[in-house]
């Protein structure tokens, strides 16, 4: 047996989040790979924060927040698109594969896509094997 | 044995002198710290925040634990006073030079201490009033920035006033409703004061302003300059005269310090 | 003194010889760059003048372990690292070499000699060769060192036309020798040695030794450092790169209930370098600490090893950004007191 | 060429004998003649040091940021100087007025150490047009392609002259368009020659802070990277991944792609590459013409509420 792929997301605290929750109260199944953390809106996930999580060895990680037109202070995931479809592409540069990194809109009402993009992402994940770039304990 | 590598310590008692500075005693785990003398500091560290260099506040005799005050400034200083009994700390030591004690031998001695600059002193003044018999007059002269920053009330009120030949005489650079004392600034103080320089040897630690005026007012009293005794204290990483943080032209102040006499100090570049 | 001939074409089976019992490292070309790494069977790349980094990344390296700790708040193990293991630098400049040297008078001085450095010298076979050419920003015959210098080494070479002359300076030096007796010739050619010594160093950056601190020191207060402030960056490329610099700072990670104590290099250039909690700075200027560095390499260094803290080896001048290059400082400084 | 140095000393003594200009910055010669250092003339009898010649390679625009604490300050500005003033004015870090821009157009620095490599010897003069680059040594002459003799950051140069001028030295020349050529060549690579290649150069950062210091975009008085919490001082490949990546990002929508790091780097880290790579996103993500040429709003601190959301096009 594998290792389950250790899997980081940041979600957003008014929908991600929200509805991951419904996700669970829905019991959907969906991997008990993601070790999510809430935040108050995607545009609060600073760039490091991906960095420190791959660093600190996860082997992929997603962003989550609200759909464009529905953040809860306005445009916070607006910056945070501009921001992160950069870094995404540099991450790749970098070497990292493209499926390691996701930017989505989860709304709270969106258990299901919450619990889709999971599975998704953790396939991904099991069919590239453990990270070892950025990881410092290789 | 790598000389950077502490012991694990024990914090055995915390006493609070003032808002700011904290009174640890610390023992540790293994063997016992070698012994020290007055003026010599050592590396105090909490694991996974880092060092700093203090003074030991204590005086040595067997088996006892150290004492470190701490005033609350940095990084460490201040994880330091979250700190609980019980807690681990590293220590390392003992580092640098020492009062001159010896050469000091009947003679009359003056120490001035401004804040926690009295932590240095105290070590030395026990160590002295330890030996009471062989020194002539013990006049302390001790300023703080308000009565509340007072550090070693005990010992400046009451035990050592007490001793025979010992004088303690506390200003306060700014009084509050219950101060009765003296409202001055250490160096114009210490001028109000005239202590006699005739075969006296000064002492003088506080922050690095008051050091450099105490100096000049000690001067002005007529106290020669191989007379007059401070200790420094700059940044440090190793303690042991390596990492170069705390090099005064040729001299290491880990190493070759912290005691210097005023002669000393004007034959070296101000840099400190 | 032992001395060998090594035929020119037997040069790579002694440089396997020195990797049979330890990690090999020596110059090689990367990116464009010429860098001290593990030759790894590489050919090293030696050419006139010096890598851009220095044995110090194999004897101090740039960052390494003290002790780790794992517990809480009430309960700390440490843990030390494990010795080193032993290793051979080929292909060092005789002042790199000289540069250890000097870094071990202050590292190893007792009571309390620096343990990991001292391991990691006695575990570090240096082998050098003497140059024959000198690099762009070489100076060392301006302060007391020769291209064909042998302290700090174990074993110099000395090139010569289809041959090195080998000489054993140390009893280490000696075994390695011995160890590669089958592919030495007994011979000698002391003409090997002496081209070497007689090697030019080009005159620029030459620098005037005579009373040099004492001239220096009487400039301590001189404008001239404002203005080279102005320059300045205040980053900390000279003194990473110097083979003498050996400052260096303490600090602690932790991740969950383990961490580790590091020491890792440090620069009197950075402005945060003698800043105390409190506030209090005794460097609080760019000039200032520039004046300590230039002060520290070639006034108080020397007024208690009785040597400077400066070898020649150019990379202050060949890397600095704004061409701060050690001799060409003080022919200005010399210049602004004409 | 040597008409504009005579004008540059003219100007340069006129505006700090007008007694308003405390600082002039420009070159003068060093001890090496093929490597001119920054020069901060003081008093109008100074000018006379000022040079120009293709030499001339450093970056100055980060200096004006503490020569201006003396006043203000007349500076000889190239097209990468200039794009750096436009950043430390665009930043609020530094006022239009309290600078005299003296321009002039440049065809390109010569990377004295590649020079000396082709010459043998250090070359003391040099002639730079469009097609070659001439090394000069005593009688030797010696005319070999641009590529091979000037700094990087000058190959890839489309901004010759400055767009803010208050007095010029020469004609300006035709801004162009960059092309991106290296970043696309990186980015058709496989992931793993990418990482090795990352990896490779990353290793060797000495984490000296050049890359920062010399950057017109990096003038924060308190910079992350100097912060032991956001950025620890260890240095295993992983810290130099998140050292290069928090670098390069917190410039990315500002880099004015002068190059100044990648000239500075002591290790020869390939740091425009890094920049450029934002930079050529910024261009293909956000329709922005010229990402490096400062503009009245960072691509990073707006945004349109139809932004494509073209990675979704990618590998998945």
């Amino acid at each position: 047996m594998t290792a389950q792929p250790k899997l980081v997301g940041f979600a957003c605290r008014w929908c991600s989040y929200a509805g991951a929750d419904l996700a669970g109260t829905s019991r959907l199944e969906y991997p008990a790979s993601v070790h999510l953390i809430r935040v108050p809106c995607s545009g609060r996930v600073d760039p490091t924060f991906v960095i420190r999580a791959f660093q600190r060895g996860a082997d992929g990680v997603l962003v989550a927040g609200c759909h464009p037109g529905d953040c809860h202070y306005a445009s916070g995931n607006l910056f945070a698109r501009r921001r992160f479809a950069l870094v995404k592409r540099f991450l790749e540069y970098l070497g990292l594969e493209p499926e390691r990194f996701r930017l989505e809109w989860i709304s709270a009402a969106e258990g299901r896509r919450f619990a889709e993009v999971i599975r998704e992402m953790t396939a991904d994940l099991e069919r590239l094997g453990p990270n070892r770039k950025l990881r410092e304990d290789p | 044995m790598n000389p950077l590598v502490p012991q694990v310590a024990t914090i055995l008692a915390i006493r609070e002198d003032t808002p700011d500075v904290r009174t640890f005693t610390v023992r540790p785990d293994g063997e016992d710290f070698p012994p020290y003398r007055p003026g010599q500091c050592a590396m105090l560290s909490l694991f996974g925040v880092g060092e700093a260099m203090i003074s030991i506040t204590s005086t040595w005799a067997p088996e006892t634990a150290l004492e470190f005050s701490v005033k609350r400034a940095g990084r460490v200083t201040s994880a330091l006073h979250q700190a609980e009994p019980g807690h681990k700390v590293g220590v390392r030591g003992p580092y640098g030079n020492s009062f001159p004690v010896d050469q000091w031998v009947g003679h009359d001695l003056l120490f001035v201490g401004g804040g926690i600059g009295l932590a240095p002193l105290r070590s030395v003044i026990n160590h002295c009033l330890g030996r009471r018999a062989e020194f002539g007059r013990v006049d302390i002269v001790y300023g703080a920035r308000s009565p509340r920053d007072l550090c070693f009330r005990q010992e400046l009120f009451e035990s050592w006033p007490k001793v025979p030949g010992a004088s303690v005489q506390v200003t306060v650079d700014a009084a509050d409703a219950e101060w009765e004392g003296p409202v001055a600034l250490v160096p114009p103080f210490l001028e109000q004061l005239k202590p006699d320089a005739a075969g006296t040897f000064a002492v003088t630690c506080g922050p690095p302003v008051m050091i450099r005026y105490t100096l000049q007012a000690l001067t002005r009293l007529g106290f020669p300059d191989d007379r007059v005794f401070t200790t420094l204290e700059l940044k440090m990483q190793c303690g042991v005269g390596k990492c170069g943080r705390c090099s005064i032209g040729p001299k290491y102040v880990c190493i070759d310090g912290p005691v210097f006499s005023a002669a000393e100090l004007k034959s070296l570049p101000a840099e400190y | 003194m032992t001395m060998n001939l090594l035929p020119s074409e037997r040069l790579a089976e002694f440089r396997e010889c020195l990797a049979a019992g330890a990690r090999l490292y020596g110059p090689v070309e990367v990116d464009g760059i010429v860098l001290f790494e593990e030759l790894g069977g590489r050919p090293p790349a030696i050419r006139p003048g010096n890598p851009a980094n220095s044995l110090k990344s194999f004897l101090c390296p740039q960052t390494e372990a003290v002790f780790d700790f794992e517990g809480g708040y009430t309960d700390v193990a440490l843990r030390v690292p494990a010795a080193p293991t032993a290793q051979a630098i080929f292909g060092v400049r005789p002042c790199d070499a000289v540069a250890l040297e000097r870094v071990s008078r202050v590292l190893l001085a007792e009571p309390f000699a620096d343990e990991s450095y001292r391991q990691r010298r006695e575990m570090t076979t240096i082998l050098t060769m003497a140059c024959r050419e000198a690099g762009p920003h070489c100076f060392c015959r301006s302060v007391g060192v020769s291209p064909a210098d042998g302290r700090g080494s174990d074993v110099v070479l000395y090139p010569a036309d289809g041959h090195y002359l080998l000489e054993a300076v140390t009893a280490r030096g000696l075994s390695v020798l011995q160890s590669a007796g089958a592919f030495l010739d007994p011979a000698r050619d002391e003409a090997a040695r002496a081209t070497c010594q007689s090697t030019p160093v080009p005159l620029i950056g030459a620098v005037e030794r005579e009373d040099l601190a004492a001239r220096l020191e009487a400039v301590a207060l001189h404008p001239h450092w404002d203005e080279l402030a102005r320059r300045c960056l205040g980053c900390g490329a000279c003194t990473f790169l110097c083979p003498t610099c050996y400052c260096f700072a303490l600090f602690d990670t932790v991740r969950g209930a383990r961490g580790r104590r590091s020491r890792g290099w440090d620069s009197c250039q950075f402005k945060d370098y003698s800043l105390m909690a409190g506030g209090h700075d005794p460097l609080p200027t760019k000039a200032s600490r520039i004046r300590r560095r230039f002060l520290h390499k070639l006034s108080r260094f020397p007024a208690v090893q009785g040597e400077y803290a400066c070898v020649g080896c150019g990379r202050c001048g060949g890397t600095c950004p704004v061409g701060l290059h050690l001799a060409g400082v003080l022919s200005e400084l010399e210049e602004v007191l004409r | 060429m040597t008409d504009r140095q005579a004008a540059l000393r003219d100007i340069a003594a006129g505006l700090l004998g007008g007694g308003q200009f405390a600082t002039f910055i420009g070159f003068r010669a060093g001890l090496d003649p093929s490597r001119p250092v920054p020069h901060f003339v003081r008093d109008a009898s100074g000018a006379g040091a000022l040079v120009i010649n293709p030499f001339c390679g450093a970056g100055l625009a980060r200096h004006v940021l503490e020569a201006l604490e003396d006043g203000p300050v007349g500076i000889l500005t190239r097209g990468c100087d200039g794009l750096g003033l436009e950043r430390l004015i665009a930043d609020g870090r530094v006022a239009r007025e309290r600078l005299h821009i003296v321009a002039v157009a440049c065809r390109g620095a010569v990377d004295p150490a590649r020079a000396r490599a082709i010459l043998g010897r250090i070359p003391e003069r040099a002639e730079v047009d469009a097609q070659a680059v001439t090394l000069i040594a005593g009688e030797e002459r010696r005319s070999v392609p641009r590529d091979s003799c000037l700094l990087s950051r000058c190959l890839n140069c489309v901004d010759p002259s400055p767009r803010l001028a208050d007095s010029w030295l020469d004609e300006p020349l035709p801004a162009g368009v960059r092309d991106f050529k290296a970043v696309s060549h990186m980015e058709q690579q496989p992931p793993e020659a990418r990482y090795a290649f990352w990896a490779r150069q990353f290793r060797r950062c000495i984490r000296c802070y050049a890359c920062r210091n010399v950057c017109p975009a990096c003038s924060c008085r308190s910079c992350s990277l100097d912060d032991p919490e956001l950025q620890e001082r260890a240095t295993s490949l992983a810290d130099q991944f998140g050292f290069q990546f928090t670098r390069a990002y917190h410039v990315a929508g500002r880099c004015v792609a002068c190059g100044e790091c990648q000239r500075a780097c002591p290790m020869s880290i390939p740091l425009s590459l890094l920049n450029e790579k934002f930079l050529k996103d910024i261009r293909d993500s956000f329709g922005i013409a010229d990402p490096h040429r400062p503009s009245a709003v960072e691509p990073l601190a707006c945004y349109r509420p139809d932004d494509p959301e073209s990675w979704r096009g990618d590998a998945r």
